[in-house]
């Protein structure tokens, strides 16, 4: 079975609430030098049979359609090979 | 790209301006020329724009609002009347309430969660910018049909949104309303209301005087959310650098507002503003002209002091941007620090942006070139106003000849019974606890009465027991038939829930749902709607603090039903006396106060039975509505009643079930001679509740509401584990729990 | 002397008033403590209180475990200061490891607020000596965020320890392993439960039962005679 | 500047309804052949200066003491290249 993986993260021009709550923090805990923290999403999903192009077409329109809410989300599919 | 300045436009008076794209008039964009004298900058035009549109400067609606003003109540407890961010009203001891409702309908249904989450920090912001600590909040909602795919993507969302901010936010939910009706289907209808409590000496005013103080911006960093518009004048007018596309829908941070309600009372407690402003629809254009012109004037703002989230953003879309969780303060000078202490305290950014001036214009600047220069009021104060064409709807009489009471009726109790479990279960009828348990009702700690009670109530004063109670009601199926009537009947409406609780009503917000203004059918249905609402209050001797207007909710041609929603603001000197709905205490009277007529117009047995709309709605006696208030009222004080529930849609039955599951008893009931069962359990008359009335208190209650005119019936007792109705049928509570609580889930879970 | 309980107030905290009434109708004196201030001002006890301390971002209690006065609390918890943590509290609680185990999103995925029945499974802690083993409170419920997990063995040892303090009765809420409402750690200083015992102690008001206040009389009890 | 990837997951014992919820929605929007979902988190962090071994080792320390709680989840580091 091969893993597929969704990423989906905010727009970049969307507000990132999360993100950057953990970025203000960083300094507290000790931690410079980063500049920016922005939080997503991550899916997982364990398909069936081979991840041909068909199957990812079909993925790709999971994403768009449920997975990701492009109104204010982007989002990348992407096939992990199996450890 | 080079800027468009307040010189250079002078200098090229003949530069095409994209006005149309961004919604004016052509005799709209002529007047800006002649108040300017010259044509506007980008900025100004961008300006303008947003503040002269239907939604920031009420064109079409407002010489129909103009009645709430005029038709004032004598003898009212109004401190601050409309025209501020909100209302407010004296409820005694020296405590002033301030309240209001809005509509977040469109974005709600671009992007529910956040469309809704957002419309609540609106809100909420409102009343804090009055000076008031919020202390709860409520929720009015119309959605599609309830089977409806679309329905299950709009209605999570928006219960998770209203929920994930208010929840966050600590302000306790304590009411609303949940309608289905598939004339939503395409328009949603989210409003949110929020109640703020001061004390009277900490009323706060949104206007800038006194040149020399400074003009602070505080609260989350600017975005370029909610400027998808404008970006249109960033793009046309000039060569623009930013993303070309600006998203039209705003995030919000429920934890950035809890930060900013905390900062800014503790900046009221240090009395530190002269002036304050929520940043709401049309962002700092909005705060800045409204301030300036309520003021003295003058004002000065440095743009480029703004603190941003996108460095590309283009000084219109600066101006015009919606970023949540925002807010203006005027400051006096020698205030500034303290101020800026505070908010670092709660790690709230806050940025001097400029000052008022001697002058009488707004004047902005960026990197030192001015690209505004116009009188404040001519933005904010002085938008076009129009006279809509309205006309009775040629259909209009037709609907109403379509009476429904010739629809086929129950013939006998098994029927009767079988339309009472139709009737419960249906989405409308159902219970709403599957989406009220998303919401903290307890938050706070000061929570008497929420959901599923008549009104909310909240506890103000610890020593006291000081409290107020609010309740939101609004039915379009009855404002379609009549809109007149049918906001006559949402202000009684809800008049009657927060006296059934043991209130005294003060006061009244609304939010006015409709179609587009530039239907003449719909413009009557609103000017029916605000004449009755504003003879209605006349009558009631409850103002209208404020409100709001939501108009264009429609899909093509059709518009949704004239959906006025009102929410009444009830006091009550001592929250122990309150009235809950629970029948709990076995063997106690059932009385009925009010006259039953056969009235089943809008009703809820003609939609669920029959999918039926025509006819009258139920008639309007605010007369009675107004006794009925002061029984329920002085039967409470005094404890002659330990349970009330108004009935409204649904009838008497729908009232007696949610009572009856609500203590977990029985009622047998008895159908009063005047009466044909079906009649007494599924009609709407308007003014009549049902309440639960100890045996030793039976005759006090009687004597008292024959010595005040008020027809009352006993009919029946709290008893046993169904709902009897004698000689017709009776069904287990177990079985009407099933029905009436399963729906939602069912449904949406 | 009056018994000083102090409460922490981290931004975004919600129910710190409510925490405060409590103190004060329950007879100690309520103490105000700020996130920022790594003094506890000489306090008896504290209670974490609910809320959504920095908005629950990145993980309910996660942000807020950093925060200075939890550096001074944390090593005082291990010296044997009562805590008690509500809700958020809770959740600080365990991001801060002075309570075993993690909260995770309720399994239906959606904010629940009810009334919930309890039952009482450790009368002995520093909290919860005014109850008996076994009684049956309700109290408030109301989070996102509530379903307790820890892996097996952790389970085994709390259960073997006495140390699962309360158990949700008439249906699991939020998925929470073996029903777990709230633990104690091994000293019994350290209590967390999800329910608001803070938004039960005054007729009328919430629920109108006042089953919560025995949690501040145990600790006031238990401070006095010490 | 460039982009550290956290990838945070809960460890496969525990119980993810997120992911749950979406694999049991995936029927009714007609896509089948997906055996599993899982749901977690992407932080994306911009670093400034250079991403070495030091710096690789505190942004390991900083996802196992911070972004991630390893009671409950797992977590991978890696470093993007920036587009
Ligand atoms: N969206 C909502 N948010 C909060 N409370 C709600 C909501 N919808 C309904 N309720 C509550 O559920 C109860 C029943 O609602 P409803 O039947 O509309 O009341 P009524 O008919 O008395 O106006 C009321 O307490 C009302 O406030
Ligand atoms: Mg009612």
């Amino acid at each position: 079975m091969a893993r597929v993986v969704v990423d989906v993260m905010l727009k970049p021009e969307i507000l990132d609430p999360q993100g950057q709550a953990v970025q203000r923090a960083l300094p507290r805990l000790g931690f410079d030098g980063i500049a920016d923290v922005r939080q997503g999403k991550r899916f997982e999903l364990q398909v069936e049979g081979p991840v041909d192009d068909a199957a990812l077409a079909r993925i790709n329109e999971l994403a768009e359609t449920f997975l990701a809410n492009t109104v204010i989300e982007d989002f990348v599919v992407k096939v992990e090979e199996e450890k | 790209m080079s800027l468009d300045t307040v010189e250079h436009a002078a200098e090229t008076p003949d530069t095409e301006q994209p006005w149309k794209e961004l919604g004016l008039k052509e005799d709209e964009y002529a007047r800006i020329r002649e108040i300017l004298g010259r044509r506007p900058t980008g900025a100004e035009l961008a300006m303008y724009s947003v503040m002269w549109s239907e939604h920031c400067s009420y064109k079409s609606s407002k010489v129909h609002l103009k009645q709430f003003g005029e038709k004032v109540p004598a003898n009212d407890a109004m401190l601050v009347g409309i025209g501020e961010n909100a209302g407010v009203v004296d409820v005694g001891q020296g405590y002033a309430v301030t309240f209001k409702v809005e509509s977040h309908n469109h974005p709600s249904y671009i992007e529910p969660y956040q469309g809704a989450a957002t419309g609540v920090g609106g809100i909420v912001r409102d009343i804090l910018a009055m000076g008031a600590r919020p202390v709860a909040v409520v929720d009015p909602l119309r959605f599609g049909a309830a089977d409806h795919p679309d329905t299950r993507r709009v209605l999570p969302g928006v219960v998770a949104g209203i929920g994930g901010y208010g929840n966050c936010l600590g302000l306790p939910n304590i009411g609303g309303e949940v309608v289905f009706d598939a004339c939503y289907q395409g328009n949603p209808l989210v409003n949110a209301g929020c109640i703020g409590v001061m004390k009277h000496e900490d009323i706060h005013l949104a206007q800038a005087s006194g040149p020399g103080n400074k003009v602070i911006l505080y609260g989350a960093r600017t975005g370029g959310d909610g400027i998808g518009g404008v970006s249109v004048l960033a793009s046309e007018t000039f060569e623009s650098t930013g993303p070309a596309k600006r998203p039209a829908v705003q995030v919000g941070d429920p934890f950035q507002e809890k930060l900013l309600i905390e900062c800014t009372l503790e900046i009221f407690k240090e009395k530190l503003v002269a002036g304050i402003q929520d940043l709401g629809g049309a962002g700092l254009s909005c705060a800045t002209s409204e301030l300036a012109s309520a003021g003295s004037g003058g004002m000065r703002v440095e743009l480029d002091t703004v603190p941003l989230r996108d460095s590309s953003l283009s000084p219109e879309e600066i101006l015009m941007s919606e970023s949540q969780e925002r807010m203006c303060a005027i400051v006096e000078p020698q205030h500034v620090d303290r101020f800026l202490e505070i908010c670092e305290k709660w790690d709230v950014i806050a940025t001097v942006i400029g000052e008022v001036t001697e002058g009488s214009q707004l004047e902005i600047f960026w990197h030192g070139e001015q690209i505004v220069d116009v009188p404040p009021r001519s933005v904010a104060h002085e938008g076009p106003t129009y006279h809509r064409p309205f006309a009775r709807p040629s259909w209009q009489d037709a609907l109403q000849a379509d009476d429904a009471g010739r629809l086929a009726r129950p013939a006998n109790g098994a029927e009767l019974r079988e339309q009472v479990l139709k009737l419960v279960g249906s989405p409308n009828q159902a219970s709403k606890s599957w989406i009220t348990d998303q919401y903290d009702r307890f938050v706070q700690g000061n929570t008497v009465l929420a959901m599923p009670e008549d009104a909310g109530m909240v506890r103000i004063d610890e020593e006291s027991n000081l409290g107020v109670a609010m309740a939101t009601d609004g039915n379009g199926r009855y404002a379609k038939l009549d809109p007149y009537t049918g906001a006559q009947l949402a202000l009684a409406e809800s008049y009657r829930n927060v006296a059934a609780t043991g209130a005294k009503p003060l006061a009244i917000s609304d939010c006015l749902n409709f179609g587009s203004p530039e239907d003449p059918d719909v413009m009557w249905q609103f000017a029916e709607a605000t004449r009755g609402l504003a003879d209605g209050c006349l009558e009631l001797g409850t103002p209208v603090t404020g409100g709001n207007v939501s108009l264009y909710n429609q899909t093509g041609e059709t518009a949704i039903h004239p959906t006025p929603v009102v929410a009444v603001l009830g006091v009550i000197d001592d929250v122990t006396r309150r009235t809950p709905v629970a029948f709990a205490e076995e063997g106690q009277l059932l009385y009925l106060l009010g006259d039953t007529h056969e009235e089943f117009g809008g009703s809820a047995w003609s939609e669920v039975v029959h999918q039926h709309l025509g006819g009258l709605p139920p008639k309007v006696d605010l007369g009675r509505e107004k006794l009925l208030g002061e029984i329920l009222i002085s039967a409470s004080r005094d404890g002659m009643i330990d349970a009330a529930h108004d009935l409204s849609d649904g009838g008497l039955i729908q009232a007696v079930t949610e009572s009856c599951l609500r203590g977990g008893k029985g009622a047998r009931l008895v159908v009063p001679d005047s009466l044909d069962a079906f009649t007494f359990l599924f009609s709407e008359s308007a003014g009549r509740a049902v309440v639960s009335v100890p045996r030793s208190e039976e005759l006090r209650f009687n004597d008292m509401c024959g010595a005040r005119g008020l027809p009352v019936t006993r009919i029946g007792v709290v008893d046993g584990d169904e709902i009897e109705v004698q000689g017709e049928f009776a069904i287990p509570l177990s079985e009407l729990r099933t029905a009436h609580e399963g729906t939602l889930k069912d449904l949406f879970a | 002397m009056t018994t000083r309980i102090g409460v922490v107030t981290f931004p975004g905290t919600l129910d710190d008033q409510d925490a405060l009434r409590a103190v004060r109708v329950a007879g100690a004196e309520p103490v105000s403590l700020w996130h920022r201030d790594k003094d506890l001002h000489q306090v008896d006890a504290v209670v974490l209180a609910g809320g959504f301390s920095y908005g629950d971002y990145l993980r309910a209690g996660a942000i807020s475990r950093f925060s200075p006065v939890m550096e001074t609390l944390i090593e005082q918890a291990r010296a044997g200061l009562p805590v008690l943590g509500i809700c958020n509290g809770f959740q600080i609680l365990t991001e801060a490891h002075l309570l075993p185990g993690a909260m995770l999103r309720n399994n239906h995925l959606h904010f629940i607020c009810r009334d919930q029945k309890l039952r009482v499974e450790n009368a002995g802690t520093a909290w919860t000596s005014d109850y008996t083993a076994g009684q049956e409170i309700s109290v408030p419920l109301k989070n996102m965020d509530g379903r307790y997990t820890a892996d097996e063995r952790t389970l085994d040892e709390l259960e073997a320890e006495g140390r699962v303090a309360f158990r949700y009765l008439d249906g699991n809420p939020n998925g929470s392993l073996r029903d777990i409402a709230g633990i104690t750690n091994a000293a019994g200083n350290v209590v967390g439960l999800m329910p608001h015992p803070e938004h039960a102690v005054e007729p009328l008001i919430g629920t109108g039962r006042t089953d919560g206040l025995g949690f501040f009389t145990s600790i006031i009890k238990k401070l006095v005679n010490a």
